[in-house]
């Protein structure tokens, strides 16, 4: 029983730190149409911000991550900016896309990797290596606070889009660009603007990572299809999707690794893709598709 | 006579493409019905895309209320009084008849009158009412062509473009589509439509313009083109009318 | 002309109408060259003369890795740029291949430039059972369903240990010398492109490659124009994954080295996709060129730039600066500007 | 006219870590050849190419050295994997293969004449000294009994582990056995493997869970078989976060000082790794014909690059005072005769290099030498074993005080 | 020939439609009217099977055809266009047109895709239609009632049996409509079965043999147009007075 709850516990941990990691690339693939690839390596941007701060003054990872998810928001602007706008109105918008963002994702790791070298990098608070014990459990400090973290954040997000007038907006200007702009909403401005969330959201998640995993630029590739298994699983753009897919995966992840194999943990998540695929292609949360 | 809005001699189209219109005149009064009419592909609704701002206008001018509007978005030429609803409807297919009535009043900032107004549409159009919840986008071609009509009423702009607003209409509800419109121009507003119901636009409408190769043909009072024998066979099912 | 109705009659409206329609109508591009890929295969052909005045070892090796990375782009088409369903997973079905004849080779010593259609049948086969199911969904998803089935091809290879697992297994070596050991694959690879090239041509000006491209814009429509497009998707996907399979046959043995991390790697689907993109998706052209620019610029990196970081942020920003300003990719921009060079107008 | 040295080297990818030192080693072995006057009077120019950890760049990268820069020798690559069908290619050319990294055995067992290995031993006989270890300095009745085996699904890795658990080593592709490692290092020590595990090369993240399930096993002795430093770390933190009292770990990676930035100075404390190098071990070497001890090296690489070399960098050093030494031993930059002087080396008359003395058996396997083994004590990585051989030996810490 | 029994068709509590049975006689025309929301459409939907009924059944030619795929039912001879035309961009509008054509077996797929034949059919059908000089134009690049007449010309390539049309009218200019008309009865002479929905009450009195009145998911009245015309609830639910304007 004790053994059940642990891994339990542990999952779920887990799940709530690649919840975060997931829901920024579910937002903007839910309100911008962009599969963002490069995702994961401005995560790892957002954690080298974080290391900088830990390793000259000794900031706390947690406390830095509103500076990391502004730095990252300021980085989106500049990249929306330079990549994406000219494309916005195309009609192959979304999978052009794909394409551009695996190309910014190339650039980010070149860049990093130029700046940082490829040395693996982690940041270590004290909590990051601690735990609490209770009798024969112990849940992970570190994971636990990066845990709950993920989840205000999201939880504020997800207010955010759902009841605010810019939130509105952003929703609105997805589903119908021109008509957003018809009615009076400066759809260039919320563009930049959901971008820059959901990059910024990258970045809150890259302090997180700092202390939860080791980072280094070429590290983004590993994870790039495990978030991008929640997102689906969970419904592609639906955020309470991905933190419903990224607990789930997860713990099952964690029993497939304690009782079949670690080799075979990973497997979950693609395994679990496939099979939403033929069972539920629009996913656990997402919208049911036009032809049945 | 005071012109609201007139366009003089424009020249637009679609990126780098060609000049689909090239030579377009328009004079638009207040509180008057217009009606433009014209051959399919004749390029009337380029001409309103381009007064309101969904494409670049590469000659001539778009001069409303003594202002230039060339070069201004979409929604800052909305801010200056014109509304537009483009022939696609332009909905938000995936949210509700609501969500889609209170984006139609976006650039209101007071909340309150925002939910008066749209109170008072569900209450004009039962059929919206009924499903005000219902995604947009599983609505029925009429009750779509409703909601986006509807939709303009509750901003009260200066001049509304409506690009074929009888589309897909039953009988009974293009009648009462053609009244709401004349009661709106009876309340200021003006009306510049696009139709190829053409009888019965002209019939409802103070004002007739035809737009054929791009160009403005003719211009005149909705008596006068309905009347014209050549206006007839071109553009309204000839034999029937005569 | 200037008409008002002012002053005309009706039928010099029409008249004018025809003359405003002819203005406006687009004319169609139908100077097609197809002697110029022919002349390239030629000259391709007898370049191994040149190992008879020096080792030219290095070339024959680009050109042959460039001919495999034209079949694989090209195949990749099929599914990608007429069908409309970007996968990045076709590294599977080049595993699939190398694994294939090259344990055949191990086992039996039966060469892979023998069993490379047969390699090419398999990869089609599982092409045709993953189609059923990853095909269900279109966009976004199943781009992620393909790297997905990437993964799991590489956890499962990575743990079949008659194949060698993780470690992967060397193959025996021909008995030709340094200067002559290559020429076997570099004329099997250089035949496989070819008939792949040949073949997409022949799909594209099908009724089923005018299907594929139908379906890839819109399959409701599709359907009830009176396409089969579940049909028509899996046999695309299933074709796509024939010229794979065999490229991966004939390049297991080149390498004498199987190893899932050489094979099932999302930089080898990445580079398909980016060929064709680059080139122009859904053009005969198009991977063909896409193929030779990023080999060149590759080589380039490495000859400029040696070893870098640099080097990978040289290559995003190559691909990110084609893709904004060549959307369609080069063959595809340009034709559509009407720019496009008649050489390369193989359509 | 300069004599030209390619090596493609994985700079960037999930090898960069080591890949990167590997290029320190080369260009600073280069240099000072160089400022030395460099090889048979001719200048050194080191070509380093980036593969980026991929197998088929790496084999391009050799082909184009050899072809296009017509490059006079070769250096190795790093890691198991990427050597493997490097090999295959720069035998076909006969080039001399001196090789920083690639200890598993089937890279030695195909047949090659070029092949000469720079650290110890094939990586399966790497647990005799780990088992030394333990017999030798734990005094009877408190070894530990049990052992959790953990891997990374790695080649490199899954040669040691062949060796502790005493598994066949097979030839998949013919299925043809090459070695029988039976009864194990392991069983010789008399400990019992009550848990082994594996985990994928690329994509693992679940380390809480790993070290769980150690923890759970209850063994006294934790084997992390880890492919490279960064899996040492996150490894090392887990088991401490869980809260595992192990008696001793012993990993395969973590010599680097990345190791102990990352688990912080307790967590490292008392944890045993094997290396071929230490930089407090007196070895003597030649470099352009002049003497050029261990503490050399440790000097100049320090003053080049502010930081303290590891054996990461202090392989690939000796990779080129090798070549260096096969040149001048040859008198030529024929590779043939490279390699018949350096096969020609005995235990009298080897290699000299900052790794010690090298001679090597015909499928190029160096003889009679043996692991370093090291532990941190107190943040620093001390040398505990071989106990005889040399001065400095720190005495073995045992057991574990947890982490 | 067509025959519709007891159609269903609901999403969640709105019952689209709700048990409809009429049908369609061969080589007449008929006309299914109805105010907006009636489930006109949707009947369309369930008959070419691009959505699935809840349940009732669908009959052509004596063979049942409701849970077959909407290809197969195209390729039995049932042809249709959409209320918003629904078009196929980056292809070209003659491609548009042509890929409707026919497709036998195996080996027809791997037919040249546009034949000499089929491309001058296409062309006389673009011609008929007024809309030659777009033949070349991506199908995305048109007016709205480009598109329309797009998809009509792709209608008529298949050479269909049945044809189930969708407001063509919608957005057509009269005068092109007149022509059009004709046409549909010049094919319609020649044996073509037509059903059509339409809100021209006008052209659906000229044109129809028998009209079909829908309202609420459910068939409220059938039989001729002057039957129809004078009926009160047709009156009352639809039609709202309009043509006793116009007799007037
Ligand atoms: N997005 C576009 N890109 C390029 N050309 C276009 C585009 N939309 C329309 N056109 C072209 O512009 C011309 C005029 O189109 P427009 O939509 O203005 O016609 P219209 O008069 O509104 O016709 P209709 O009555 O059929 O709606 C057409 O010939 C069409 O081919
Ligand atoms: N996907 C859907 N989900 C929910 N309701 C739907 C859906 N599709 C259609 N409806 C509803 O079903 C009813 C019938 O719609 P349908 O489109 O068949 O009407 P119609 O008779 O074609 O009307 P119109 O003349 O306006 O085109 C409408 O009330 C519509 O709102
Ligand atoms: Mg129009
Ligand atoms: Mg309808």
């Amino acid at each position: 029983m004790a053994e059940i709850l642990q891994i339990l516990i542990l999952g779920l941990a887990l799940g709530g730190v690649i919840a975060l990691m997931g829901s920024g690339l579910s937002l903007v693939f839910g309100v911008m149409r962009i599969v963002n690839l490069a995702h994961p390596a401005l995560i790892i941007g957002g954690a080298y911000i974080t290391y900088l701060a830990f390793k000259a003054f000794d900031i706390d990872p947690i406390a830095m991550l509103p500076v990391a998810a502004v730095t990252m928001a300021a980085v989106g602007v500049v990249l929306y900016r330079l990549l994406f706008q000219r494309e916005a109105r195309s009609a192959k918008y979304s999978e052009m896309t794909v394409l551009l963002t695996f190309a910014l994702a190339m650039m980010v790791e070149g860049l990093l990797g130029s700046l940082f070298t490829n040395t693996q990098r982690v940041t270590s608070p004290d909590y990051a290596t601690a735990a609490f014990f209770i009798g024969d459990v112990f849940i992970p400090k570190g994971q636990l606070y990066a845990g709950l973290v993920s989840l205000a954040i999201i939880a504020a997000l997800s207010l955010f889009l759902k009841y605010s007038r810019l939130g509105y907006a952003i929703r609105a200007t997805t589903q119908n660009r021109e008509a957003a702009e018809l009615l009076g909403v400066n759809v260039q401005f919320i563009s930049v603007l959901a971008f820059a969330i959901g990059i910024g959201l990258a970045g809150a998640a890259g302090s997180l990572v700092s202390f939860v995993f080791s980072f280094f630029p070429a590290k983004h590739w590993e994870w790039i299809a495990m978030l991008m298994s929640v997102v689906v699983l969970g419904g592609m753009g639906s955020i309470l999707g991905t933190v419903v897919g990224a607990l789930i995966l997860s713990v099952v992840a964690a029993f497939v690794g304690t009782w079949i194999g670690a080799t075979w943990s990973t497997l979950t998540f693609f395994l679990a893709l496939f099979i939403i695929l033929l069972v539920r292609p629009q996913g656990l949360f997402g919208e049911k598709p036009e032809m049945a | 006579m005071t012109k609201l809005l007139e366009v003089t001699n424009i020249t637009a189209g679609y990126g780098d493409g060609p000049a689909i219109i090239d030579g377009a005149h328009l004079t638009v009064e207040p509180g008057k019905v217009h009606c433009i009419i014209g051959p399919n592909g004749a390029g009337k609704s380029t001409l309103l895309k381009a007064i309101c701002g969904m494409l670049s206008i590469r000659k001539g001018d778009v001069v409303f209320k003594g202002e230039r509007l060339n070069g201004l978005r979409p929604d800052q030429i909305l801010r200056k009084g014109i509304c537009f609803v483009p022939q696609e409807r332009a909905l938000f297919a995936k949210m509700t008849v609501r969500e889609n009535l209170r984006m139609g009043g976006f650039i209101l900032d007071d909340k309150k009158e925002l939910e008066r107004r749209i109170e008072g549409i569900l209450e004009r159009f039962p059929i919206l009412r009924e499903r005000a919840d219902q995604h947009a986008g599983t609505m029925s071609g009429g009750q779509q062509q409703t909601l986006a009509m509807a939709r303009t009423l509750i901003i009260k702009p200066d001049i509304v473009m409506l690009d074929e607003p009888s589309l897909g209409l039953a009988p009974k509800v293009v009648q009462e589509m053609f009244d709401i419109m004349k009661m709106m121009s009876a309340e200021g507003v003006t009306v510049l439509l696009v139709e190829q119901n053409a009888l019965m636009g002209l019939k409802n409408a103070d004002w007739g313009v035809v737009l054929d190769l791009g160009r403005t043909l003719f211009e005149g009072p909705a008596a006068t083109v309905l009347a014209d024998p050549r206006i007839q066979e071109l553009y309204l099912g000839g034999k029937k009318a005569a | 002309m200037t008409v008002t109705l002012q002053d005309s009659s009706a039928s010099a409206v029409i008249e004018a109408r025809r003359t405003y329609n002819e203005k406006l109508s687009r004319k169609t591009d139908q100077t097609r060259a197809t002697w110029f890929p022919l002349a390239l295969l030629a000259l391709l052909a007898a370049l191994p003369l040149l190992q008879f005045v020096g080792n030219y070892n290095y070339v024959l090796h680009l050109v042959l890795f460039t001919a495999s990375y034209v079949a694989m782009a090209s195949s990749w088409n099929i599914l990608g740029g007429f069908a409309g369903y970007v996968s990045l997973g076709h590294a599977v079905f080049f595993g699939v291949g190398g694994y294939f004849s090259g344990m055949l080779l191990a086992r039996y010593g039966i060469s892979t430039l023998i069993t490379a259609p047969l390699a090419g049948l398999v990869a089609a086969a599982i092409g045709y059972g993953v189609g059923l199911v990853t095909l269900k969904v279109r966009g976004p998803s199943f781009i992620i369903s393909s790297i997905a089935l990437l993964m799991i091809a590489r956890i499962l290879f990575d743990n079949w240990h008659f194949i060698g697992g993780a470690n992967g297994l060397t193959l025996p070596t021909n008995d030709l010398t340094v200067q002559w050991a290559k020429l076997p694959y570099y004329y099997a690879m250089l035949a496989i492109a070819a008939f792949t090239v040949w073949s997409a041509y022949k799909i594209k000006h099908s009724k089923f490659g005018l299907g594929l491209r139908a379906l890839s814009k819109d399959e409701i429509k599709a359907e009830s124009a009176g396409i089969d497009t579940r049909f028509y998707k899996v046999v695309a996907f299933a074709l796509s994954a024939f010229f794979v399979g065999m490229a991966g046959a004939v390049w297991g043995e080149y390498l004498t080295y199987l190893r899932p991390n050489i094979f099932l790697l999302i930089l080898v689907s990445a580079n398909m996709v980016l060929m064709c993109i680059l080139g122009g998706k859904g053009t005969i052209a198009g991977p063909v060129i896409g193929a030779i620019l990023i080999v060149a610029l590759n080589e380039l990196f490495v000859a400029t730039m040696g070893a870098s970081e640099i080097n990978i942020l040289g290559t995003g920003l190559v691909m990110a600066i084609g893709l904004m300003f060549f959307p369609l990719g080069l063959v595809g921009t340009l034709a559509r500007s009407g720019k496009l060079p008649r050489i390369l107008n193989w359509d | 006219e300069t004599l030209k040295i390619g090596a493609s080297l994985p700079i960037t990818g999930g090898l960069s870590v080591s890949g990167e030192k590997h290029k320190r080693g080369y260009e600073l072995c280069t240099k000072l050849i160089n400022d030395a006057g460099g090889i048979l009077g001719r200048q050194v120019e080191l070509i380093v190419s980036d593969n980026r950890s991929d197998t088929a760049t790496a084999i391009n990268q050799y082909e184009r050295f050899i072809n296009v820069d017509k490059v006079d020798a070769v250096y190795g690559t790093f890691s198991s994997r990427l050597t493997f069908p490097v090999a295959s290619i720069l035998s076909k050319y006969n080039m001399v293969h001196a090789i920083p990294s690639g200890g598993a055995l089937r890279i030695y067992e195909q047949g090659y004449k070029n092949l000469f290995y720079f650290q110890v031993n094939a990586a399966e006989y790497t647990g005799k000294d780990v088992a030394a270890v333990i017999k030798q300095l734990i005094p009877a009745g408190e070894a530990p009994k049990s052992a959790a085996v953990v891997s990374a699904d790695d080649f490199f890795a899954n040669a040691i582990e062949a060796g502790l658990l005493g598994q066949k080593v097979k030839d998949p592709a013919t299925d043809k056995e090459i070695a029988d490692l039976a009864p194990g290092y392991l069983s010789d020590a008399g400990i019992e493997v009550l848990m082994q595990e594996k985990w994928p090369e690329e994509g693992f993240n679940d380390w809480l869970n790993l070290a769980n399930s150690i923890k759970r096993s209850g063994a006294e002795m934790v084997i992390g078989l880890t492919a490279s430093a960064e899996e040492a770390v996150q490894l090392t933190r887990s088991l401490k976060t869980v809260g595992a009292t192990p008696k001793l770990v012993y990993l395969s990676q973590g010599a680097q000082t990345e190791f102990v930035e990352g688990v912080g100075k307790e967590a490292a404390d008392g944890v045993l790794i094997h290396t071929t190098w230490h930089k407090d071990v007196p070895f003597d070497s030649t470099l352009a014909g002049k003497p050029f001890s261990n503490a050399d090296f440790v000097k100049a690489f320090t003053a080049e690059y502010n930081v303290e070399p590891d054996e990461d960098s202090a392989i690939p050093f000796a990779v080129c005072q090798g070549i260096e030494q096969a040149i001048l031993g040859a008198g030529t930059t024929d590779n043939a005769k490279m390699g018949e002087w350096l096969h020609a080396r005995t235990k009298d008359d080897p290699v000299r290099t900052v790794l010690g003395r090298f001679s090597w058996d015909e499928v190029g396997l160096p003889v009679e030498k043996s692991h370093i083994m090291t532990q941190w004590q107190n943040g620093d990585l001390t040398f505990v074993y071989p106990t005889g051989e040399f001065e400095g030996v720190s005495p073995f810490s045992y057991p574990k005080n947890g982490f | 020939m067509l025959e519709v029994k007891n159609l269903c068709k609901h999403f969640g509590g709105i019952k689209a439609v709700d048990g409809a049975t009429f049908t369609v006689e061969k080589g007449a025309i008929t006309a299914l009217i109805g105010p907006n929301g009636a489930g006109k459409t949707t009947a369309f939907n369930c008959i070419s099977r691009t959505a699935a009924p809840t349940s009732g059944e669908v009959w052509l030619d004596g063979e049942r055809i409701d849970h077959l795929r909407p290809h197969k039912i195209t390729a039995k001879g049932l042809s249709r266009t959409f209320q918003i035309s629904r078009n196929l961009g980056d292809m070209t509008v003659i491609e548009n047109v042509i890929v409707q054509s026919r497709v036998d077996g195996l080996r027809g797929l791997f037919r040249p895709a546009m034949s000499r034949e089929e491309k001058d059919k296409a062309m006389s059908i673009l011609d008929f239609l007024g809309i030659t000089r777009i033949a070349h134009e991506d199908g995305h690049n048109l007016s709205y009632g480009q598109k329309k007449l797009m998809d009509l010309a792709a209608l008529l390539m298949s050479d269909p049996k049945i044809i189930l049309l969708d407001e063509p009218a919608g957005g057509v200019n009269p005068s092109l409509m007149e022509e059009i008309v004709g046409h549909i009865r010049a094919l319609n002479d020649k044996g073509l079965t037509v059903l059509i929905v339409e809100h021209n009450m006008d052209l659906i009195m000229r044109l129809s043999h028998k009209v079909v009145v829908m309202a609420h998911g459910k068939v409220i009245c059938a039989g001729t147009p002057d039957v129809v015309r004078k009926d009160p609830h047709v009156l009352d639910a639809y039609l709202g007075g309009v043509l006793e304007d116009e007799a007037a």
